[in-house]
């Protein structure tokens, strides 16, 4: 490391103050804006329509003022949530620690990161099934019919996903020969395809079909339509949210499009290259050669690539119909899981063979 | 049983006890769940009461009568002027369509015939409340199924075909257009060239949906082979309009019946779909609003010149007698039994209401289907709550 | 009070109904002895009246006879209501109306009638039939093993008449609680909504001082 | 030539991006309604507009309404003679002429009925009130309205001329 940055040199309860301040702004920030551009602006523009625009110039402080709302409003727990009422009010932390821990390995520049983990992958995926256990509390301490459907819905759903992300994440595993997210990054940037380094080896070309599984997956990670049974407004009423109100609903809404965020954020360090850009352009050849100015432009760059992911699982989801329970398992465990397998197989014969 | 024999009585015992046995072994406790009344599938107040074993339902049974506002018992208190204000609000999203029977039904009991243009015009207009409520059930299908922007399109597409009705009644919902003889007012100037330009936008809309909605994979398998109603059955429960058409019945009141409105001088094909599933009753009124909007083309053309009113007295009193009208809604079969003993109003009026037959088969159809496809199923059988309840 | 248009009044020579005329034979010719009464208006609809013993067999013979399409099933009260009609003044006294019963179509000797009507498929001619409902029995049988759309049609026609529909398979309400007392759509059945709110038919201007002339109700 | 069959999903992702494209480039198709107003049509039925000088109470819209919101009161008044020296005449004069239209429900069988056009129909949409109590409007504000109501639209080709009632 060439630089000193952020936190390294200082005390470590600076440095700890420095850390929740910055993850706080890296889960919050791209949520505001999913919700902003996306869910208020795109999503209207779809339907010929404005979206709001009275609080703030194009209605952009819209966020603070429905935050406003729900802060005000009453916390309500159900009168046969009563006995289990801790449990009850718990859920929604749970979900949304989830996604705090989910980007704890998430790198932003060659220094710019929270940790340096050996398994990052897999540190990711295994924090990110927390949060089922949060929708699966939230759904039974609910005492409500709709709730506990939602929530086994919730479950079965997210357990029958894991495991394609998960054999998708092992071809670029493979291919990239480490589980550490910023290794995978440098990877791709250091890269070249048939002698070309150009644009380095985003993986999302030599593996574009774990790409694809992965985004399916991750879609349905986030129960976003075609896969939002769980939350199924028209049929079960919001599933595990039906009861919850106020800041807990708040905390909800955080959760859902901060993880998208973030698996966003995911899918483009493995797959698109994360932060970085191909190392060739400024004739870097390490990580270790690269330019301070990273740190500050890398964010950015991963933004970017994080909000064009997003953008394609909002539009599928302003697009499409929801599938039916049954129909999604059968297509995760019949389509998604083999195409998978035959993915890593062909990877790992092509990654001896060259 | 009690003329099995003996061994035949054994067997019959014994094989009960197993499955009692088996029932035992693998029974899970059931769930009852309420679907309403206050529930987004059932746009409304209807309420379903289904019993569910995991997400399959063993029983269900929809419990009608939130919105029961006792039209029948108003109508005795009322004169046929007023009953065509209230009649309007049964189907309330095709409010024009509801007061034409009823007119007809007491104009065929003064033997009145309105002016061929008055036809016309009515005609227009019917076909123009079709179009504004199937077009919203295209776009509330798709929140049924998930897809939230088809609705948007079908609120922004109506809102023409509203502006329309409304530029030529007064009223957006509740035209009360209708007067026994005829209509209230001819159409305004400029209605004709605006009918065109929305019709051309409706088609638009049409082909929009089909590409958002119909042509979707995901909406076909949620839909195709759900909720399949067969022509003997659709029949015996009285099902009317797309939903019979649906199950393959060919079969159009505008097309087969002969009455004084202008259908016969348009040229339109009946749509009819082989499947009788969610996916054919959904279909068929696409279609339908497709060919509405080319009946009203046609019309728009042929309007004869003339008076838009018969001769009838002002204070209207319809003589003694018993007459039954029905036509297409957009429901389905919407038809009035007036029966007059000579007064100002009505004696008794039977208001036979296209969903309160299409939604009797509900308990039917529901047994075993998951409980995604109550959704469905209730969304592709299109019923409108003051349609049920009256 | 005002004469009807002209197209009305001339009595024309009705035109014969072949069709009609040639299946309302038909089915009497199957009904036989069942039928009361029966009544033909020519291109427009046929009626006809059978006995309370025969009704669900007429069902089942009409629907072997090609009427498979289920329409309704209803009822009448034939009794004038004793709160006046239309625009009169419901909580007005009721010794003077007229209370005298006044059948329709096809005649009948009780209060209370059901109405049914069945349709041919794919053509228009359908048949309104008939059926009385003695006082003292309240009931007739039920078609809903006939017509499985009856079920719902006899569950209304039972509590908003009372009539009672022998062989149905559960006679719950629809839409009233289980406890209301009554049957709303009888005519005796009082329409709230009219009775607490004073008639505004009532000329509500009071005369000038010292004006003898009694204005009385303006028509 | 038949043209390549496109999934059923993406064409339906063609359609909202050509919705989104489209309402960028020519705006939406909704109204920011306090800051502009649609015009609604001349024949809509927004509210009742009472032209005092024309009624006489003679309570036929108060009949003829199905809902029986309209409360008349009256009393009869003693007016100059039409001619000079003629005798005076006995006039029917509004006390109180209220329409509760919270109970309303916009036939418009009452403005049909009056035979002295006393009643309009007027577009004027903007009278809602946070208490059901206060849409009982008195005779004052029903003829504030009468400002409000528009001349009868032209008449499409081929309508039948006739008197305007």
């Amino acid at each position: 490391m060439n630089a000193v940055l952020f936190a390294s040199d200082l005390p470590y309860w600076l440095q700890s103050i420095f850390r929740v301040l910055g993850g706080l702004v890296a889960v919050l920030l791209p949520a505001g804006t999913v919700v902003y551009l996306f869910l208020f602006k795109m999503l209207s523009f779809m339907q010929s329509r404005l979206g709001p625009m009275e609080a703030g110039p194009y209605g952009s402080m819209q966020l603070f003022a429905e935050v406003g709302k729900w802060l005000q409003k009453e916390d309500i727990v159900p009168a046969n949530a009563q006995p289990e009422a801790r449990i009850f009010k718990m859920a929604p932390l749970i979900v949304l620690a989830s996604t705090f821990l989910l980007v704890v390995v998430v790198p932003f520049g060659p220094d710019a990161l929270f940790t340096d983990f050996e398994t990052g992958i897999f540190y990711a995926l295994a924090v990110s099934s927390i949060s089922v256990l949060g929708i699966l509390i939230a759904g039974w301490a609910s005492a409500n019919k709709y709730s506990l459907l939602g929530g086994l819905r919730a479950a079965g759903q997210l357990v029958a996903y894991e495991l394609p992300m998960v054999l998708a994440v092992i071809g670029v595993v493979i291919q990239a020969g480490t589980m550490n997210l910023q290794q995978i990054v440098v990877a791709q940037n250091t890269g070249s395809m048939f002698g070309w380094d150009g644009i380095g080896n985003p993986y999302v070309l030599t593996q574009f079909v774990a790409f694809i599984i992965f985004m399916i997956s991750v879609q349905a990670e986030l129960s976003q339509t075609p896969f939002d049974m769980p939350i199924a407004e028209s049929e079960l009423v919001s599933g595990y949210m039906t009861e919850y109100s106020g800041f807990r609903f708040l905390i909800f809404f955080i959760g859902e499009f901060a993880t998208a965020g973030v698996f966003a954020m995911i899918a483009s360090i493995l797959f698109l290259g994360g932060w970085g850009v191909p190392f060739a352009w400024f004739g870097w050849t390490t990580i270790d050669s690269v330019d301070n100015w990273m740190n500050f432009a890398g964010p950015l760059i991963l933004f970017a690539k994080m909000m064009a992911l997003v953008f394609f699982i909002m539009w599928i989801r302003f697009s499409s119909p929801r599938l039916r329970e049954d129909q999604l398992q059968r297509f995760a465990w019949k389509v998604l899981i083999p195409i998978s397998l035959v993915n890593i197989m062909l990877t790992a014969v092509l990654k001896v063979a060259f | 049983m009690t003329m099995l024999g003996d061994r035949q009585q054994l067997a019959y015992i014994a094989s009960q006890a197993a499955d009692a046995r088996v029932n035992v072994e693998l029974e899970t406790e059931g769930m009852t769940l309420n679907i309403g009344p206050q529930h987004p599938a059932t746009h409304g107040t209807l309420r379903i009461i289904a019993r569910l074993d995991g997400e399959q339902v063993v029983w269900a049974e929809p419990s009608a009568g939130y919105m029961h506002r006792g039209y029948e018992k108003l109508t005795e208190v009322r004169t046929f002027p007023q009953v065509t204000a209230l009649v309007n609000r049964i189907d309330w999203l095709g409010s024009f369509a509801n007061e034409v029977p009823f007119i007809l039904a007491a104009e065929k009991l003064m033997g009145v015939e309105a002016p061929s243009r008055a036809q016309h015009i009515r005609t227009i207009l019917f076909e123009l409340s079709r179009i504004a409520n199937v077009s919203l059930f295209l776009g509330d299908l798709g929140v049924q199924l998930g897809a939230i922007t088809p609705v948007f399109f079908a609120f922004r597409d109506r809102e023409y075909v509203l502006n329309l009705i409304e530029g030529a009644t007064g009223g957006r919902f509740h035209p009360n257009f209708d007067r026994i003889g005829g209509l209230k007012d001819d159409l305004p100037a400029g209605f004709i060239d605006e009918t065109r330009i929305v019709m051309k936008k409706l088609r638009t809309f049409c082909d929009q949906i089909e590409d958002l909605l119909f042509g979707n994979e995901i909406f076909q398998s949620r839909t195709r082979g759900i909720g399949v109603i067969p022509k003997d059955v659709a029949l015996s429960y009285g099902l009317s309009g797309a939903n019979l058409r649906a199950s393959g019945v060919d079969w159009d009141l505008r097309r087969d019946q002969d009455i004084p409105m202008a259908w016969n001088k348009t040229d339109f094909k009946v749509i009819t779909h082989p499947d009788g599933d969610s996916f054919a009753r959904c279909w068929v009124r696409l279609q339908e609003v497709r060919e509405s909007t080319k009946i009203v083309d046609q019309l728009l053309d042929t309007i004869p010149a003339g008076p838009v009113m018969a001769k009838v007295p002002k204070i209207i009193k319809v003589p003694e007698g018993e007459a039954w009208v029905s036509t297409e809604n957009p429901l389905g079969e919407m038809g009035y039994y007036v029966v007059s003993q000579g007064d100002q109003g009505p004696f008794r009026v039977k208001i036979r209401s296209a969903s309160f037959n299409n939604i009797s088969i509900v308990p039917w159809l529901l047994k075993g289907v998951y409980v995604p496809d109550i959704i469905t199923i209730l969304a592709s059988l299109y019923f409108i709550l003051g349609d049920i309840d009256r | 009070m005002f004469p009807l248009s002209s197209t009305t009044d001339t009595p024309t020579e009705a035109p014969r109904d072949t069709v009609r005329e040639a299946e309302l034979a038909r089915i009497l010719e199957a009904l036989g002895a069942g039928v009361v009464d029966s009544l033909l208006k020519p291109n427009d609809d046929m009626w006809i009246r059978v006995t309370a013993e025969t009704w669900r067999a007429t069902a089942e013979k009409l629907k072997a006879l090609g009427y498979t399409y289920f329409g309704y099933v209803s009822a009448i009260d034939w009794l004038p209501s004793p709160f006046g009609k239309s625009e009169d003044d419901a909580s007005g006294p009721s010794g003077e109306r007229d209370s005298t019963i006044k059948q329709g179509y096809t005649g009948g000797d009780t209060r209370f009638q059901v109405i049914a009507r069945l349709v041919q498929p794919f053509t228009t001619i359908g048949i309104n039939i008939k059926v009385d409902v003695a006082d003292d029995v309240m009931a007739v049988d039920s078609w809903s093993s006939v017509f499985a759309g009856a079920n719902w049609h006899e569950r209304e026609a039972h509590e908003m008449f009372g009539i009672g529909f022998n062989g149905h398979p559960d006679l719950r309400n629809m839409y009233l609680p289980t406890d209301f007392e009554g049957h709303p759509m009888r005519k005796d059945f009082p329409l709230l909504a009219r009775i607490v709110k004073p008639w505004p038919g009532i000329v509500d201007v009071e005369p000038l001082p010292g004006d003898d002339e009694e204005e009385g109700e303006a028509s | 030539m038949a043209k390549p069959k496109v999934p059923g999903m993406f064409k339906g992702l063609g359609v909202t991006f050509a919705t989104l494209l489209a309402t960028a480039k020519n705006g939406a198709d909704t109204v920011q309604y306090p800051h502009e107003k649609e015009t609604p049509p001349i024949r809509a039925r927004g509210v009742i507009a009472l032209h005092e000088d024309n009624c006489t109470s003679c309570m036929l819209c108060a009949r003829s309404c199905p809902d029986w919101c309209i409360y008349i009161e009256g009393h009869k008044e003693l007016a100059p003679p039409r001619r000079a020296g003629g005798a005076p005449r006995k006039v029917n004069k509004l006390d109180r002429f209220d329409i509760d239209y919270a109970l309303c429900m916009y036939c418009g069988i009452c403005v049909e009925v009056c035979p002295f056009d006393a009643l309009f129909w007027s577009p004027e949409y903007e009278y809602s009130e946070p208490r059901i109590a206060d849409l009982l409007h008195d005779k004052a504000k029903l003829g504030e309205w009468m400002q409000t109501v528009p001349e009868a639209p032209e008449l499409e080709a081929g309508a039948e001329k006739k008197g305007k009632k």
